[in-house]
């Protein structure tokens, strides 16, 4: 265990940009998000959430994957180079980790998605424990410990200090680099801190959700159920949820003309979208009810279903602050909840 | 070509002409023989009101320097009322170019007649000295379309 | 607020309206979601006070279609937007039954957590019957406090006045919240060079998502399939950060509901990264007014709107090089 | 994907001199869907259209790009070479790269690079182009005019003539107009009567002709080809079947005191009349206003009287409903109000009149008989005043701001004739300019001068002057002698501004047809189409359109009538393909298009659609592509792109943007 | 002062365009000093349009005119000779420069002869 000062920290985000790209959360007008560090970047560690979750490290909202050109009659396919350098990405919750162990589940199962696949293999994850968690969090229902969480490096800040701790093979190697900015720590303030959080988690509002009944044995009468018709009629089919989520992982692909050539680009989409999944027979999904229910079905039923019971979400709260029209899936859970104790 | 090899500035100038009047005036610029920079490529469109602002933001968007709108003079459209429309369109389009800090000289709005090639071809003569004063359009292109 | 419950239980009951339009209370202290009502138990529920900045207009365009009357509550700014869907054709006026309520000014509850105040449990002060000017947070982390005012949504700092265009009865006292001028923001962007302009629109949106929202929310945008979406017109883009968000889909937007947008904020409200999109269509606004007169979009359901309109001695589109 | 073939035109050296045209056929083989490219001397020539023909017959061409001269010079010869050859003709672009390019630029290499960008554009185009179909609609063959005086009568004569049937719808009792009222006309002198009269009763006996007389239209629907009018025909309370028009019942109405309205209220009519003798039809009417009967139920005498028991009180006004392939608006004029000129003593003196009423007094079956006396105590006239320009050419608003055009020539006409019945009457005129263009038109004007003595002062008057003993004095200037003038005379007579019927303005808004400042009907075009509205199938005749004498008003009433019978002769109307579209699956039916659309071509239907699985009824726009010009205006307001243009659609537009800009 | 600029501050002053004058001479026709004057109304107009201020403000008819704005009021094209009439009176004021009278002045100096309406007219010009 190590520790640093947190008036050292520019000096070590220096150290650590200064061999490889580095992701954090920068405050840009007013909003965090994780952004590359520049030299006078407003990095912003307090902030327990950034806005947007910060999968697009691995998996960006956009991305290229190759060029057509056209040369006189022919054309010529020029495909995206993969990422081939290390990059860390600092400041990520227990939650966010979470959430790309989610995306793993999606991309790098066959047929492996190359490009996630090389951001991983390049990535070092710096992740830190929630010092203060908010009314919004309900990560402990889905077995997160943000008191103590688990990446490439776990720190924690505490009173002006960030303690250190490495837990990988990459984390360690991570470690060695910024050797010189570190000093020894021992864990006593640590294990003070990390009780002090779990006291906390207890209180929060959040916390004792149940997400009993949910899982795969149940899809049909959870699809059938008719709450839905009720839960999503605020729903503006928007796509802040998905794009806030640190698990959704949905993504359109689409060209665009440039003038010379056609690029071909994937990016985020939304199953809260009228266009998602638009096939040439139509959609199979006709209204906002279908879309709306898709999104929780998944996240709750059918991708636990697939992936061992794991739930894809995380409880990081992000659609329950940010959502136009205040629904988010606790109140879609919580309804389920109702009607079943009616029933 | 020789023109591309020198680095000299050749702006993309998306001239839009209503058939009736502008597009008049342009050819009888031509057979006229008044001579303006070949930069100027002309579309012609029926009336100054087809001219939806999107035509104007995907020419910047694709690299156009300069966007200019040519239609009858107001009271003389071919339609009647069309080009008192686009006249609002623009005014409203160019304000909010300019609050974005685009340039405004990149856009322009002129009305010629059909018997106004001079002033056609002296109109598009200042225009492409105006987009040279001002250089590329770096604010409004589109990243991709950097060829 | 026990006004409006038992109003609208009396006219479900007296069979005036098929359902009731409001607000139900969340599951936080300060998230209520729009929802309907149907019975007499569902108004347990049903709530009204600061935190209810959501515009039920929008939602009009789906009851319209339903069998039946619907009741919706509309708060002063969101009678303008009701009445340009008239205006419109978006909405049916036979299928509404309008009940105006008070404003006190509407709360963004971002503003309160960007000033430190994490880990909510209550909020006291946000109701219609409260009359004091402070909000009274209990959190995890201690009680803290807060002017009303500086919690309150940016629109309701220039509020347009607390007269309801459109409404069938008005139940419920407003309060002024006006405190600042209308396009003070906006000329203070006028007033820059091109290079501070390009620089401030490029800071704030680059920030955005393209989630739509701000297009989803808005009660202008109400077009069955928009433009962004269709791939008929050669436009359909999607998340693409880098370009068309920070330079074209904000402008485009803008100009598609010039001259209809009613400046209810919504827009601005509900952006998740905060950009302040109410400065597009409020510089549409004032150059409206300042081209070709005073118009309010929504004031009335007949007049011309000013795209839709001309006269001959309008100003040149030169006027913009002109002023300088 | 299409197959296009581009054609490259040398224009002789035109184009070839500056343009290296092989290079631009050879890099426009290289555009996505071309798969033809050539050059030729003379692309327009019979060989040209003939190497056109061929390479669409060859290659299977699906489209064609034409590099050439403006396509407003040889766009429809291409597109019909290319129909010959079994191309859907709107599948032909045209890229102008002589006016646009080889007649303004010298350098060859900077013309031919901007040809090839001009060619490009055009292949952009094209490969979005669809067939286009002129649509088709039946032509009604009958006409309506709006209007019955001389213009109209004329108007409906000769498209009866060339065999059409004819409606004439007139607002007052008898057809006729404002000619019926004239005495003499100039520049002949001839009575005005003795040549409208057979014009009347040659429209009234035409078997293709049906007169509307005391009728209105209520409401216009449909569009050029296939109008649909209301025509309300108000309540006459007698029979026009049964009438004999003997007359009886006006001599014995006891309501007499209704001013005569044929005699600009110089006297009085009973309350069942016809407007004036000679009439048609010959059937009177009751002014509800005025009769006793319906005013109190009691009275009846005119039902008594009636020989041919034609009194029908319970008459109720009737809706004719009727279908017409064109129509002509002959709406006319009216003197303006006088109340704004307070210095002419018009409402203060009996004996200052307008000329019209100077008309009824000089006409045999006026008020005074004929005989030239002051209405004020029925003494003969020694001197008499003229003052022209009686609110016209007016800057403010107080009158007309044209010129009435018909006033010098009809004043020294009246001049003329007073002078020439009676030598005693001494006839001033005040003028600001004497206006006689026209043929034998000044020569008029000068024998009026010359051989009758008529005294012209160049100047106006300022003030008349009622003086206690009956007389006026006229205040004018004579700006030749610099002198002020006061005048006593017996009579002053004000040459009156004219201006159009006030009607016209509900009738235009009916037939969506424009109307200027000054209410008068806008023609198509000021030069070449002076009798055509903007709005087709709208015709204008006569003073509806703007001043003018009988003479003009009955060219133009013929140049109407064939611009009908143009249209009329017509099995079906071919309409310009390049029309509005709406795309019922993205319309919102918000309206906004019909607000900006010049031509009311937009309406809205609720249809049931089945939108990707939703099934409901919408409100959607529908664009009648009779009506729709091709102006786009509503393409660029419809927020939600439903609204496109054929043949210059936002992703044809876009696509020659994306090809420019490249 | 030019020629050319007092024609054109008349202009300015009076708000007229002589220009407009299409010499029809009402404004002559209903002048009732017209008899006192050398220049008559309608020539006023021609006289500031040919730019003859010289003539006009040295013409009797400056202090003949009753400013009962006949001619304003029934001139058909809004050219108002009255009013460049005033504002020739105004230019030979201004000339003058601060010297104006004082009100005690005012009796003294009025002819018995001056028409009444002159008095109420100025009245009514200068209130202001």
């Amino acid at each position: 265990m190590y520790k640093i000062a947190k008036e050292n920290l520019s000096a070590l985000f220096q150290a650590i940009a200064g061999e490889q790209e580095l992701y954090l959360p920068v405050n840009n007008n007013g909003q965090v998000n994780f952004a590359a560090w520049t030299e006078g970047a407003d990095v912003d560690l307090d902030t327990l959430k950034s806005v947007k979750s910060p999968k697009d490290a691995f998996f960006p909202q956009s991305e290229n994957l190759y060029t057509v050109k056209t040369e006189d009659k022919k054309l010529k396919v020029e495909p995206e180079a993969l990422k081939d350098q290390d990059f860390v990405v600092f400041g990520m919750k227990a939650c966010d980790v979470k959430g790309i162990e989610v995306l793993d589940k999606v991309f790098l199962v066959d047929p492996v998605d190359t490009f996630y696949a090389a951001r991983r293999k390049h990535g070092t994850i710096v992740v830190m424990a929630c010092h203060e968690p908010e009314e919004t969090c309900f990560c402990k229902v889905f077995g997160i410990d943000c008191a103590d969480p688990v990446a490439d490096v776990a720190t924690w800040m505490i009173d002006g200090e960030l303690y250190w701790k490495a837990l990988t093979e990459k984390g360690e190697a991570l470690t060695a680099k910024v050797a010189g900015l570190l000093t020894d720590a021992d864990e006593t303030k640590v294990e003070e801190e990390k009780k002090a959080i779990r006291a906390i988690v207890e209180k929060l509002p959040y916390s004792d959700l149940s997400l009993e009944g949910w899982n795969g044995d149940v899809l049909l009468e959870k699809f059938n159920s008719p709450i839905w018709e009720k839960l999503y009629k605020p729903c503006l089919a928007c796509g802040t949820c998905t794009f806030v989520c640190p698990t959704c992982q949905c993504y359109d692909i689409k060209d665009y003309n440039t003038g010379s050539g056609v690029q071909r680009y994937r990016c985020w989409d939304s199953c809260m979208y009228s266009d998602f999944t638009m096939m040439a027979h139509g959609n199979n999904r006709t209204s906002q009810m279908q879309r709306f229910r898709q999104r929780f079905m998944h996240k709750l039923v059918y991708f636990p279903a697939n992936n061992d019971g794991m739930y894809s979400c995380v409880g990081c709260g992000r659609c329950v602050e940010k959502c136009p029209s205040a629904l988010n899936i606790v109140k879609v859970v919580k309804a389920f909840e109702e009607q079943g104790g009616e029933n | 070509m020789s023109i591309e090899n020198n680095n000299e500035f050749r702006p993309k100038i998306v001239a839009f002409c209503c058939n009736w009047c502008s597009y008049a005036g342009a050819d009888l610029a031509g057979s006229s023989r008044l001579a303006y920079p070949a930069d100027v490529k002309i579309i012609r469109v029926p009336c100054s009101c087809r001219v939806n602002p999107m035509f104007i933001l995907r020419a910047f968007e694709k690299g156009a320097d300069g966007v200019i709108l040519c239609g009858c003079h107001p009271g003389d459209c071919h339609y009647t009322t069309g080009n008192y429309y686009a006249r609002r369109r623009m005014t409203l389009l160019f304000s909010m170019l300019d609050y974005i800090g685009v340039e405004n000289g990149r856009t322009r709005v002129e009305w010629v007649s059909a018997a106004e090639g001079v002033k056609f071809s002296q109109t598009m003569n200042e225009f492409v000295e105006k987009i040279h004063s001002l250089g590329k359009n770096v604010r409004l292109g589109d990243l991709r379309c950097k060829n | 607020m026990q006004e409006l419950v038992s109003r609208a239980k009396e006219l479900l009951a007296n069979g005036t309206v098929e359902r009731v339009l409001g607000w139900k209370a969340g599951d936080l202290p300060y998230n209520p979601e729009p929802a309907y009502f149907y019975v007499e138990e569902d108004f347990d529920n049903f709530v009204y006070n600061g935190f209810c900045g959501a515009n039920l207009s929008k939602y009009m365009i789906e009851a319209s279609k339903m069998e039946g009357k619907t009741l919706v509550f509309l708060k002063p700014c969101d009678t303008y937007s009701f009445n340009q869907l008239i205006k419109e054709h978006r909405v049916d006026r036979e299928k509404a039954y309008i009940i105006g309520v008070g404003c006190k000014g509407k709360l963004d509850i971002e503003k309160a957590k960007k000033a430190g105040i994490k880990g909510i449990e209550s909020v006291a002060g946000a109701d219609m019957s409260d009359a004091c000017d402070t909000l009274t947070f209990q959190t995890i982390y201690g009680e803290k406090t807060c002017a009303y005012a500086d919690v309150m949504l940016e629109r309701c700092h220039v509020c347009k006045g607390k007269e309801h265009v459109i409404s069938d009865e008005v139940i419920g006292e407003s309060n002024d919240t006006k405190d600042a001028e209308r396009f003070a923001e906006v000329e203070k962007i006028e007033a820059m060079s091109p290079e501070e302009k390009f620089a401030f629109f490029q800071k704030e949106l680059s920030k955005c998502i393209r989630c739509n929202a701000c297009r989803n929310v808005c009660p202008a945008c109400s077009c069955r399939k928009c433009v962004f979406d269709s791939t008929k017109f050669d436009s359909a883009q999607k998340a693409n950060v880098d370009s068309f968000e920070e330079k074209m889909f904000h402008v485009i937007r803008a100009f598609h509901v010039a001259g209809r947008c009613t400046d209810c904020g919504e827009c601005s409200r509900v952006c998740p990264q905060g950009i302040p999109l109410h400065l597009f269509n409020r510089k549409f606004i004032k150059d409206i007014n300042e081209f070709y007169g005073e118009y309010q979009a929504g004031a009335d359901t007949d007049s011309r709107g000013p795209l839709t309109n001309f006269t001959f001695d309008d100003v040149e589109p030169s006027i913009v090089t002109e002023r300088g | 994907m299409q197959r296009i073939g581009v054609f490259v035109c040398h224009c002789g050296s035109n184009i070839a001199a500056t343009v290296d045209v092989k290079k631009v056929a050879e890099m426009a083989l290289l555009e996505p869907g071309v798969v033809h490219a050539e050059d030729y001397q003379y692309m327009c020539s019979e060989a040209g259209q003939a190497r056109i023909q061929a390479a669409i017959k060859e290659k299977n061409l699906t489209g064609i790009v034409v590099c050439s001269c403006s396509p407003r010079m040889h766009e429809n010869t291409f597109r019909s070479a290319a129909e010959k050859a079994g191309l859907n003709p709107y599948m032909v672009e045209i890229a102008n790269i002589r006016e646009h390019c080889s007649w303004i630029h010298k350098d060859m290499e900077e013309a031919t690079k901007k040809a090839v960008i001009l060619a490009r554009a055009a292949i952009a185009k094209v490969n979005l182009n669809a067939p286009l179909k002129p649509g088709e609609s039946l032509v009604t063959k009958r006409a309506l005019v709006i209007g019955g005086g001389i213009a109209g009568i004329q108007t409906a004569i000769d498209i009866a003539d060339a065999g059409y049937e004819v409606d004439i719808v007139e607002k007052t009792p008898s057809i006729g107009g404002r000619m019926s009222q004239l005495d003499k006309t100039f520049p002949t002198l001839d009575c005005s009567a003795c040549i409208l009269t057979p014009k009347m009763v040659e429209a009234a006996a035409h078997e293709k002709i049906t007169i509307y007389t005391y009728s209105e239209v209520e409401a216009v629907s449909g569009f050029v080809g296939d109008f649909t009018v209301d025509i309300r025909k108000k309540a006459r309370y007698v029979d026009s079947d049964k009438c004999t028009g003997c007359g009886v019942c006006q001599e014995k109405c006891p309501s007499k005191k209704s001013l005569s309205e044929f005699n600009r209220g110089l006297n009085t009519r009973s309350a069942i009349y016809t407007p004036f003798a000679q009439a048609i039809p010959n059937v009177p009417v009751i002014d509800t206003d005025a009769c006793i009967k319906m005013k109190t139920g009691k009275c009846g005498i005119c039902e008594k009287v009636c020989q041919a028991g034609a009194i029908d009180y319970q008459q109720k006004d009737e809706i004719v409903t009727q279908k017409y392939g064109a129509i002509v608006v002959a709406t006319g004029f009216d003197t303006i109000k006088l109340d704004n000129y307070d210095e002419y003593a018009y409402n203060q003196s009996k004996d200052v009149i307008t000329s019209l009423e100077l008309e009824r007094v000089m006409n045999a079956a006026g008020p005074t008989k004929g005989h030239l006396e002051r209405l004020s105590d029925g003494k003969h006239p020694k001197e008499i005043v003229f003052i022209q320009c009686v609110g016209s050419r007016c800057a403010d608003n107080r009158g007309k701001s044209y010129c009435s055009k018909i006033c010098c020539m009809y004043t020294a006409k009246h001049a003329m004739l007073i002078r020439d019945k009676y030598p005693d009457v001494n006839v001033t005129v005040f003028y600001i300019d004497v206006r006689t263009p026209g043929k034998n038109f000044d020569e008029f004007y000068r024998r009026a001068v010359e051989d009758y003595g008529v005294n012209y002062i160049k100047g106006q008057v300022g003030k008349v002057i009622p003086q206690p003993d009956g007389k006026l004095l006229v205040q004018g200037a004579d700006l030749l002698d610099n002198k002020q003038i006061l005048k006593e005379a017996d009579m002053v007579v004000l040459a009156t501004a004219i201006e159009p019927n006030p009607d016209v303005r509900k009738i235009a808004t009916m037939l969506t047809a424009s109307i200027d400042t000054n209410n008068f009907l806008t023609e198509s075009h000021a030069k070449l189409r002076p009798v055509e509205s903007p709005t087709a199938g709208v015709f204008l005749s006569g003073v509806c359109q703007g001043p003018k004498d009988i003479p003009e008003t009955v060219a133009q009433a013929g140049a109407a009538a064939v611009k009908a019978i143009g249209l009329l002769a017509k099995d079906k109307l071919l309409t310009n393909p390049c029309t509005a579209k709406s795309d019922q699956l993205l319309c919102n039916g918000c309206s906004t298009c019909a607000n900006v659309c010049p031509y009311g071509a937009i309406s809205y239907e609720d249809i049931e659609v089945n939108d990707h699985g939703i099934r409901e009824t919408r409100r959607v726009a529908v664009v009648n592509s009779a009506l729709c010009q091709g102006c786009g205006a509503c393409t660029v307001t419809c927020p939600s792109g439903a609204m496109d243009l054929q043949g210059f659609s936002n992703r044809q537009i876009i696509a020659e943007v994306d090809a420019i800009c490249r | 002062m030019s020629h050319v600029n007092k024609a054109k501050q008349i202009k300015e002053i009076s708000g007229v365009n002589p220009l407009k004058c299409m010499k029809c001479g009402k404004c002559s026709a209903s002048c009732p000093s017209y008899n006192e004057m050398d220049i008559k109304p309608h020539q006023f107009v021609s006289y500031v349009q040919n730019e003859d201020i010289e003539s006009l403000v040295a013409s009797k008819s400056l202090w003949k005119c009753l400013s009962c704005f006949a001619c304003v009021e029934r001139c058909p094209r809004d050219v108002k000779p009255g009013k460049l009439i005033d504002a020739a009176r105004q230019l030979v004021v201004r000339e003058k420069g601060q010297t104006y009278l004082s009100p005690d002045e005012v009796p003294e100096l009025l002819d018995p002869e001056t028409p009444q309406q002159l008095l109420v007219s100025a009245f009514r010009r200068y209130r202001r």
